[in-house]
């Protein structure tokens, strides 16, 4: 039976899609648990391909909407891969009684979180199922980008020693979508993050060649993609509590609720490895780009323990970061 | 066992059901103060919350104490450790 | 964050360290932390790696989560399949496995649960449905209980007849006295647990000096709290010392909270007896709603099956809960028990011992 | 308010189609009702790009399962442009619930027919949602072709006098997942028609190298298809009613429900406009197939009236042959 | 398909149009197919084409559907939305609009409307569905009531507690009568209607020929059936016969089908008078629940507004089942009214003039 | 008005109940018979199916009379029309 855990990008997830996709549709191309392949076309070039559904309740949240996510999602995950995404589709999943308004809103909000990201939405689908068979509506989009020649960005080219980066202040999309659903009853200034990262992702190749290794720390948050990030270079991952960079309202919303806000979903940041010596100019260039002012160095690649995400503790302590296990509950205890 | 934060009073929302706003770093949420009515608390107190409730209004004067006394503690000893540091057999 | 971050101060922590270094000397000490939320700081904030060697911190049975019998998890899903019934509980509650699955797997398979912050919400759940029959599954001791009192209170002012509790609130005391009349208690002091405190007060702890011979010192949860407390601990010993001290005492006073114990009093009786995972039945540990209370009762609306299930063969939470054994030590951890696939409580709530070590300690034992 | 209407792929999808998702991403490349974009590769190559969510309730039917159409619908999108299909993406929205064997069924069924069909599955995503905020399971497939040099398929190259074929006989999917729902208790050995006609669209395209147009009638069928050929050609349409392939049981359940199989979907046929001196070998190509063997010209295209789809009846009159509007439902008069 | 197939038959059909043709002569000839089904029989094979000019087919008010007034669909609809409440309806009602939009629009508002194949269905759902009241939202004329009848009767026979009808089932002889007594009648004779016919027999028809002294033949609806109709129309004229001839012998007997007759008597009776859409109040023209099947009456069990709604002003859908207009001939027709925007209920169903006409026929015209 | 279809009865399902299955062209569906239990239909019988009921049973020797019939009555005025236009002033 699936449940809802499965859905949260933690290691539940890890394990369906292993146990069922990747196992069904074994393929040299396959890209199992990473943002999106890259495929070899015959002219050479190398295409990146990815896709999202989207899902998120409530459709509108503080800082963007199920439209925004749906193009920024896509377009971030081809980011990721190195790509310059171009060409978005775009299918919709429709609750027969959904207002047209709303529907015309969100393709309003993804029209200009397309223009603004670059992209074209150049194909969609429509369709329409029975009251209660979806809730309102469901956005998947998928994704087409080019990748440089010469762009190789993988775990397997991280090296002990390289810097970990992530592109700004984390957890705002999980936490603002979390207290927009209203069960909770909290009021906090907490806008979603969610922006498309393919600018800045520029600015970080331009100024830091060698980047290894780009992550979106969405579902899950920055632990889990740390996690995957060490089970996928088969290193370690070392962490500095005081350089993550939380707002202070995320901080006490974690801290009220019992989350951490390392398992908070993110969707205009991204995670990059560099070396050492490239990662002062990457940071710079991160910080130089208004979507990059809180960008900071995290941590660093470790030789071991191999497969586990370490964090240094404010307090000089040393703790492990696990991979989310299950959806984000808030707990009492 | 039992997740507390502090959080600051910021408005009594509804005194006969004991029921007032705490902030905790930004973040807003009306809580129950019925648990510490007769301290009789205040806006701008800081209160210990558990489950939407004040379980007890955080005592400023004892937290410096304690503060204090850890620190004494800490220093104490570290005294103690440069002391024993410089007269103890190496 | 005031209040948490000045106890988060790293110097300090350095200083404390060194104390207790310095207090501990050549000697073993084994500490119990009774409540699950210091077990959380020990773990979250790295602290185990900075005690000395010679200082072992012990993880006690104060997770709420961790001591609710499968049977009664089992209960709580039979509730939340009934037609008509809204389960509401805290999110630490949904993972939980009884003999049939968790609630999270009760309401993947299309169960009505719904997860709360406030017993208060789960009120406003039923308020807001009021053709449904709206259960609140209370779990947690004294910190807790007092919010369900209010709550009760208020659903009978309200007059509501769609909502109930199915109470499983434990009181703290009697499992730290079954910790301590175990034969084999190898322990040199106890961290009192600070917030259930700001309830109960410091006083109830006096019996474990008194008739045992081990110092408490109650403690806050920031990290500083706990190493101060190990500190104190310490120096009683040195000192020849054995008493309660409070080192919470910006929020727990002697005599606790007499409000919250008066309106508990109103709503809530002791049980005879109650049944601990893995400690067994523990008699006038828990508490039931009084007669007054009946018609919020879930116990009395609803024919529970009330079946006791055995817990899993391979489940060693006992030995963990009394302090036995550390986490590691039992044979399921980290392989068939992790809190993905989670075979004992303690591996379920992130309060949980076996959950916090493996979650936030496990690179120590590589 | 969206109703089912709008989703049944007849006139009431187009018109929403055009009001909210072709006014908010206006682009040039958009294909706003066609079966998927060709876009132009800087190697100039061209890149067919198509997705649809599939929806098909129940999961399985006679002849296959939403895991068949979710593959073949957009393999044939992809051939639809006159593309060779390459790679699929494939995105899951999961109840909570769903049994996990049943998924790996559908993945099973998704593997196997990527596998008949030549392509690959190179990227996923899961995700699942609360009980009651889906039905069940909503596959989202997106693909990625290849167009061949020369290769021009557009409604604008039709020229009156041309032959309008289809690959096979009508109405089956669309009828056997109607029975299949059981609740008009009827029972046929009708099954599914769905299968990837990539293979024999090639066959078609080596045969008749000038054909001008393709189209995959799915929802709202052969009639819907026409409909869309005469509005984008500026010219009409007129079949031949005895010429259009219809199994007899497929025919009869359609009497009996008052429904005109020209509006029933099909998931494994395709039509074709061809110039007349190729409809022969076009024909011949597509009968030597074993899936093409119940091919036939079922029309011609006129020079008008522009945009009507009539049809010759079998006894020698002229009617037309609307659009469907909303979904086919049973009728009683 | 057997008695389709041999009456589809084209070459058999040539012969029937120049014996038309032949028999029409210069004259011009306007025949009323009462029927809707023998509507869509001519545009859906394209018949209109075929006959000489002289001859005109005048679509009549033979559409169930079509005569429905819009305050009883909001009453539909109202029902549907009655918590609890499944309303059941034939495919061809789901997109009648009233005056608070269709069962289609409900529906996505949330209202649970299901379409069915037949009577016994919404009984079957009935009694899968314990907990809810199904209503079956019956039309039709006296084909479709005897089904409704045998329905009523074995849901009474299985003491269902959660069924009701909501009866909109009429009789096709009062409305020939009105339109027989239009001031500015047209017509030369009548295509009687086949299916209903199978039930009240040929016999009911007579005051046509003796009363008002037009010819009628009873038709079958396979395109053969339809031209032979009108040429035993014009036979009869041309021999000077007006009489009421039955060229649906297969099926249609003169008495009918008495057990239908029966059933349809132990069931309904008629109502005093009931508004057809466009052609206002007409006396005895329709039937409700006897007393003995009040409980199963839709009527009386909820307290439906029953409100008149006032057709859409630019509706003349009235006109046009009078035979006054042809349906091209409203102004709305194509522009404002077409079937993805009915205005009218001669746009929904296919069996509607206006509908068949826009579908099959609008060709013509260009 | 009133879809009508002619179905073939091939299995008395339920004869208390009058409900039979009738096969359209290879579909098959249970129906009611009790309209036209009286005429005692027989499986082999044709039925004139509208909303799940038999409304009539398909009188065969009928239909073929009325086949008949319009071929008479199209054959009869093709002569004439031949004859006539033979014989029409031109
Ligand atoms: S590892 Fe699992 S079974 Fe063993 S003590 Fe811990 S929670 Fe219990
Ligand atoms: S065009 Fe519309 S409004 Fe006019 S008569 Fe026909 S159905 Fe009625
Ligand atoms: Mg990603
Ligand atoms: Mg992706
Ligand atoms: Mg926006
Ligand atoms: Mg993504
Ligand atoms: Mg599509
Ligand atoms: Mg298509
Ligand atoms: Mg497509
Ligand atoms: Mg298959
Ligand atoms: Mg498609
Ligand atoms: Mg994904």
């Amino acid at each position: 039976m699936v449940t809802a855990a499965h859905g949260a990008g933690g290691s539940a997830s890890a394990e369906l899609i292993e146990a069922v996709f990747v196992d069904a549709f074994r393929n040299p191309a396959l890209d199992a648990l990473g943002d999106g392949a890259v495929l070899p076309l015959p002219s050479g070039e190398s295409l990146a391909f990815s896709t999202d559904s989207f899902v998120v309740r409530p459709l509108r949240f503080p800082g963007g909407s199920i439209g925004d996510l749906a193009v920024h999602g896509t377009v971030n995950d081809l980011a990721m891969t190195g790509a310059r995404p171009l060409w978005l589709s775009a299918a919709f999943v429709i609750e027969e009684g959904f207002p047209v308004d709303e529907l015309r809103r969100v393709a309003g909000d993804m029209a200009e979180a397309a223009r603004a990201a670059g992209v074209e939405v150049v194909t969609g689908d429509t369709k329409v199922v029975d009251t209660g068979a979806a809730d309102g509506l469901i956005v998947t989009t998928a994704g087409v980008g080019l990748v440089p020649p010469g762009r190789q960005l993988s775990a397997r080219r991280v090296r002990p020693g390289d810097r970990v980066l992530v592109s700004g202040t984390i957890g705002e999309h999980g936490m603002a979508v979390m207290i927009a659903r209203g069960n909770l009853a909290i009021d906090a200034a907490i806008r979603s993050d969610t922006a498309a990262v393919n600018a800045l992702v520029e600015e970080l190749l331009a100024a830091a060649p060698s980047t290894r290794w780009l992550r979106d720390p969405t579902r899950g948050g920055v632990g889990t993609a740390c996690n995957e990030l060490a089970r996928d270079s088969g290193l370690g991952v070392l962490l500095d509590e005081c350089s993550v960079p939380v707002r202070p309202d995320v901080r006490g919303a974690c801290e009220l609720l019992g989350i951490d806000p390392l398992h908070v979903a993110n969707e205009g940041r991204f995670l990059a490895v560099v070396p050492p010596e490239q990662a002062p100019a990457a940071l710079a260039a991160l910080r130089e780009h208004p979507r990059g002012r809180s960008a900071a160095v995290i941590g660093e690649i470790t030789e071991g323990p191999a497969g586990i995400v370490a964090m240094r503790t404010a307090l000089g302590g040393t703790r492990i970061v696990d991979m989310l296990v299950g959806d984000p509950l808030p707990r009492i205890c | 066992m039992c997740l507390g934060i502090p959080g600051r009073l910021v408005e009594i929302v509804d005194a006969g059901q004991h029921l007032a706003t705490v902030d905790v770093s930004g973040v807003r949420r009306t809580i129950s103060i019925r648990l510490v009515a007769a301290d009789g608390p205040q806006v701008g107190d800081w209160v210990l919350v558990h489950v939407g409730f004040a379980l007890a209004v955080i005592d400023e004067d004892e937290a410096t104490r304690t503060l204090e006394a850890m620190e004494k503690l800490g220093a104490a000893y570290q005294d103690e450790i440069e002391a024993f540091g410089s007269s103890a057999i190496p | 964050m005031r209040f948490v971050d000045e106890f988060r101060d790293p110097a300090a922590a350095r200083a404390l360290v060194a104390a207790i270094a310095e207090l501990a000397g050549t000697d073993s000490y084994a500490f119990m932390e009774v409540c699950g939320g210091h077990t959380h700081t020990i773990y979250r904030h790295g602290i185990q790696h900075l005690l000395p060697e010679s200082v072992e911190l012990v993880h006690g049975p104060g997770c709420p989560v961790c001591v609710i019998p499968m049977g009664r998890v089992d209960d709580a899903i039979w509730l939340a399949e009934q037609p008509g019934v809204v389960l509401t509980s805290f999110g630490d509650m949904m993972r939980v496995p009884g003999g049939r699955g968790s609630l999270l797997e009760a309401r993947a398979r299309g169960a009505d649960v719904r997860f709360v912050y406030s017993p208060l919400d789960a009120l406003g759940v039923a308020l807001d449905n009021p053709d449904r029959h709206v259960v609140f599954f209370a779990v947690g001791f004294e910190t807790t209980a007092p919010s369900t009192a209010v709550t009760l209170l208020r659903a009978r002012e309200l007059g509501l007849t769609n909502f109930s509790v199915f109470c499983n609130h434990v009181t703290i005391i009697p499992p730290l006295r079954a910790i301590l009349r175990s034969p084999d208690l190898r322990l040199s002091g106890f961290i009192g647990p600070g917030h259930v405190s700001t309830v109960v007060g410091s006083r109830p702890y006096r019996f474990v000096p008194e008739a045992h011979g081990k110092p408490v010192v109650v403690a806050g949860f920031e990290p500083l709290d706990v190493l101060a407390a190990v500190a104190m601990l310490l120096r009683q010993i040195r000192q020849g010392r054995c008493e309660v001290e409070n080192q919470y005492g910006r929020v727990v006073r002697e005599e606790g909270n007499p409000q919250a114990l008066a309106l508990m009093a109103r709503v809530f009786e002791l049980r005879p007896h109650f049944e601990w995972r893995g400690l067994g039945f523990i008699a006038q540990s828990a508490l039931r709603l009084t007669d007054d209370f009946a018609r919020f009762d879930a116990e009395r609306r609803f024919d529970m099956p009330g079946v006791r299930v055995a817990d899993p063969k391979a489940c060693q939470c006992g030995e963990v809960l009394k302090g036995a054994i550390k986490p590691w030590e039992c044979k399921v951890f980290g392989t068939a028990c992790t809190p993905q696939t989670p075979i004992g409580t303690c591996m379920v709530s992130s309060e949980g011992a076996c959950a916090a070590y493996y979650t936030f300690g496990r690179m120590a034992l590589r």
